[in-house]
């Protein structure tokens, strides 16, 4: 337990030296840990989000398979024509830690495409702020067991 | 063969502190255990090719293990095709459970009682 | 925990499965080969089957797609591309082996000088070798960094593996195609069972391959894997999941299955490579 | 170990679709060594900052559930011949940075 907490600090200070040398006059927000680190979705949103209220909204959509060949690598796409995004952020409500990314937008448009792991079958839940409050939709995503037995 | 099966399940019961009577009927913790068995990926991983009512996502190779009591009135020759389906068709691609020790004999015993339920 | 118990035994049924029988010549095979798959998936046009089982399943097609729209395997392309071209302590390169790097349908040959077959990936050892070099490994890292990029630049290029009459090239043939059809392993299982008698089919979710293009992409990222793999890696995971005991790679036995396998996609377009599951 | 970093930009109609692919094992920190059954450290990218020109366009977070060898695509307003940077740093404090030009 010690020496974790040793090897985070230590971690830490490395960070903050290679963002100042890689990125300079960073003006940046701080990286939500807690949110990554917590273990329920609605307790990511927020420790993200100060709130895990949002609405469901239509203006969002997911393009991602229903069934993922392969849980490794899930191809997910978010768009939105909701006005001035602040973010975007996709979390998996199956996944041992659900938040997963959180894009900022910087005035850049409603659109993002990454992959995923998912662990197991579950929803892929797409959680988008704009004035100040939450907008999400869902899709699930079923998961595969391989075929051949392990 | 029936002799086999009679001491298996006989032991078993023993095992799991259950009184046997004189029928050899399953009991629903033998059916429950076949369950375990046959949807067990590293074990019977049944559902890899059949399809099975409660099993997600099930493949398509072999036939679904439906009506399982009006395909085999006999119980042991449906615990011959799991032993070993190659005895009546050598080209089949269901994997040789018994012979090849996949599945051990009281394990076959089990997933038998569980599949003829079906 | 149970332990994996390989059976090394094969039970060979040479009467077994469709028209091929040992008997005939590779010629005949491929086409009956090629037929069978074909009017299996008839919707599937034929230049198409070198995309694996993408060619016949529109749902993962899709997925494919998008990962191929920037493949994490374009990272070890440019690798490859650095390491093809680095010269070697002795000033060689491996050009100099090669004459350029778009060489991937070609292989696997057969030699008439040494009666044995040549796999890129072999050649690319055998070409260290002589320049003085240590071979590398033969199942993934930068042996498939270097065939990735020498695929990527044989791409569109046409397989044409030859079989000559030589008895010799012939016995590779057939001992490949008897490993292709022969049931093996504790789950008693032949590459035939999968991809041939089951090709389109369901293992759980997932669909069943055909055989016909199962070569023209390599090396391939598997998801599985994480990163890319040469062929002979995806041999052994093939006998590893029936539980049999698997060849080393680069023996005999998996070059000749690597040369029967790859002769029965002659006429396709070399696309590795290529992301699957 | 090289970190390569590859990005494609295109401009189309005032908008710009970038497409980024990292090298990077983005290791969860939940995952077992299969040989040794020892847990594998956390190794991810935790931040992405991508600017055209200085003008910082987007920004990342990011956890292990990221797949290996991410790949990130997003679109901003930009113009053909503008440099766009992608910076990552991961949770050991490895880093890399690349530049672009949008075509």
């Amino acid at each position: 337990m010690k020496r974790r907490t040793l090897l985070k600090t230590s971690l830490a200070a490395s960070v903050v030296m290679a963002v100042g040398s890689v990125i300079p006059g960073r003006v940046m927000a701080a990286y939500p840990k807690a949110a990554f680190e917590n273990k329920d979705a609605a307790g990511a949103l927020n420790d993200m989000f100060g709130t895990s209220d949002y609405a469901e909204s239509g203006d969002i959509k997911i393009k991602a398979p229903e069934i993922a060949e392969n849980g490794a690598v899930v191809p997910v796409q978010v768009s939105s024509s909701i006005a001035n995004i602040e973010s975007i952020s996709i979390v998996v409500s199956g996944n041992p830690t659900p938040m997963i990314a959180s894009f900022n937008m910087h005035g850049s448009e409603g659109f993002v495409s990454t992959r995923i792991k998912m662990g197991k079958t579950s929803d892929v839940l797409a959680v988008v702020k704009a004035g100040g409050s939450l907008h999400a939709t869902r899709q699930e995503v079923k998961v595969t067991i391989g075929g051949c037995g392990g | 063969m029936s002799f086999r099966i009679i001491t298996t399940v006989t032991s078993i019961a023993i095992l799991i502190g259950m009184v046997l009577g004189t029928s050899i009927a399953a009991t629903d913790e033998e059916i429950a255990e076949g369950k375990r068995i046959a949807f067990n990926r590293k074990l019977g991983n049944c559902l890899t090719c059949h399809m099975i009512v409660g099993g997600e996502l099930p493949g398509n190779i072999g036939p679904p293990l439906i009506a399982m009591k009006a395909r085999f009135p006999d119980k042991s020759a449906l615990r011959a095709q799991i032993f070993d389906a190659t005895v009546k068709n050598p080209q089949t691609s269901m994997p040789p459970f018994g012979k090849h020790g996949i599945l051990t004999d009281k394990e076959v015993d089990l997933v038998t009682e569980y599949i003829h339920t079906l | 925990m149970r332990k994996t118990i390989y059976t090394i035994v094969v039970s060979l049924i040479t009467s077994m499965i469709g028209t091929l029988a040992l008997a005939s010549t590779p010629t005949e095979d491929l086409k009956a080969f090629q037929q069978y798959y074909m009017d299996r998936f008839p919707d599937t046009p034929k230049s198409d089957f070198n995309n694996g089982v993408y060619s016949i399943d529109a749902a993962a097609r899709e997925t494919f797609e998008s990962i191929e729209e920037f493949a994490p395997y374009e990272i070890d392309i440019e690798k490859g591309e650095e390491l093809y071209h680095k010269p070697f302590a002795n000033g060689g390169t491996y050009n100099d082996c090669f004459g350029e790097p778009g060489v991937r349908h070609l292989y696997p040959q057969f030699d008439s000088e040494t009666g044995k077959i040549v796999t890129l990936e072999s050649a690319i050892n055998d070409c260290r070798k002589a320049a003085g070099e240590k071979k590398l490994k033969y199942k993934k890292g930068t042996i498939a960094e270097l065939t990735a990029y020498m695929a990527y630049e044989s791409r569109g290029n046409v397989f044409d593996i030859k079989i000559p009459n030589d008895p010799r090239a012939l016995a590779h043939y057939n001992r490949g195609k008897r490993h292709w059809y022969s049931k093996r392993g504790q789950l008693n299982m032949a590459c035939a069972d999968c991809h041939w008698t089951n090709a389109g089919n369901m293992l759980r979710a997932e669909r069943l391959g055909p055989a016909f293009g199962h070569m023209t992409h390599f090396p391939k990222y598997r998801a599985k894997w994480g990163n890319l793999g040469t062929p002979h890696r995806r041999f052994a995971g093939c006998n590893s999941q029936v539980r049999a005991k698997p060849f080393k790679a680069q023996s005999d036995e998996y070059k000749a299955l690597e040369y029967f396998l790859t002769y029965m996609g002659n006429g396709l377009e070399a696309n590795g490579p290529a992301t699957r599951k | 170990m090289a970190k390569k970093t590859k990005i494609r930009a295109k401009e189309k109609d005032g908008i710009v679709i970038a497409k980024v692919l990292m090298s990077h094992p983005m290791e969860t920190g939940l995952r077992k060594d299969k040989k040794t059954g020892k847990k594998i450290p956390a190794h991810f990218i935790q931040e992405v900052i991508a600017k055209a020109g200085d003008k910082t366009v987007l920004e990342a977070f990011w956890a292990g559930g990221v797949s290996k060898n991410p790949y990130m695509s997003f679109k901003y307003k930009g113009a053909k011949g503008e440099m766009l940077t992608i910076s990552w740093i991961d949770n050991q404090g490895g880093s890399a940075s690349k530049s672009a030009k949008v075509k």
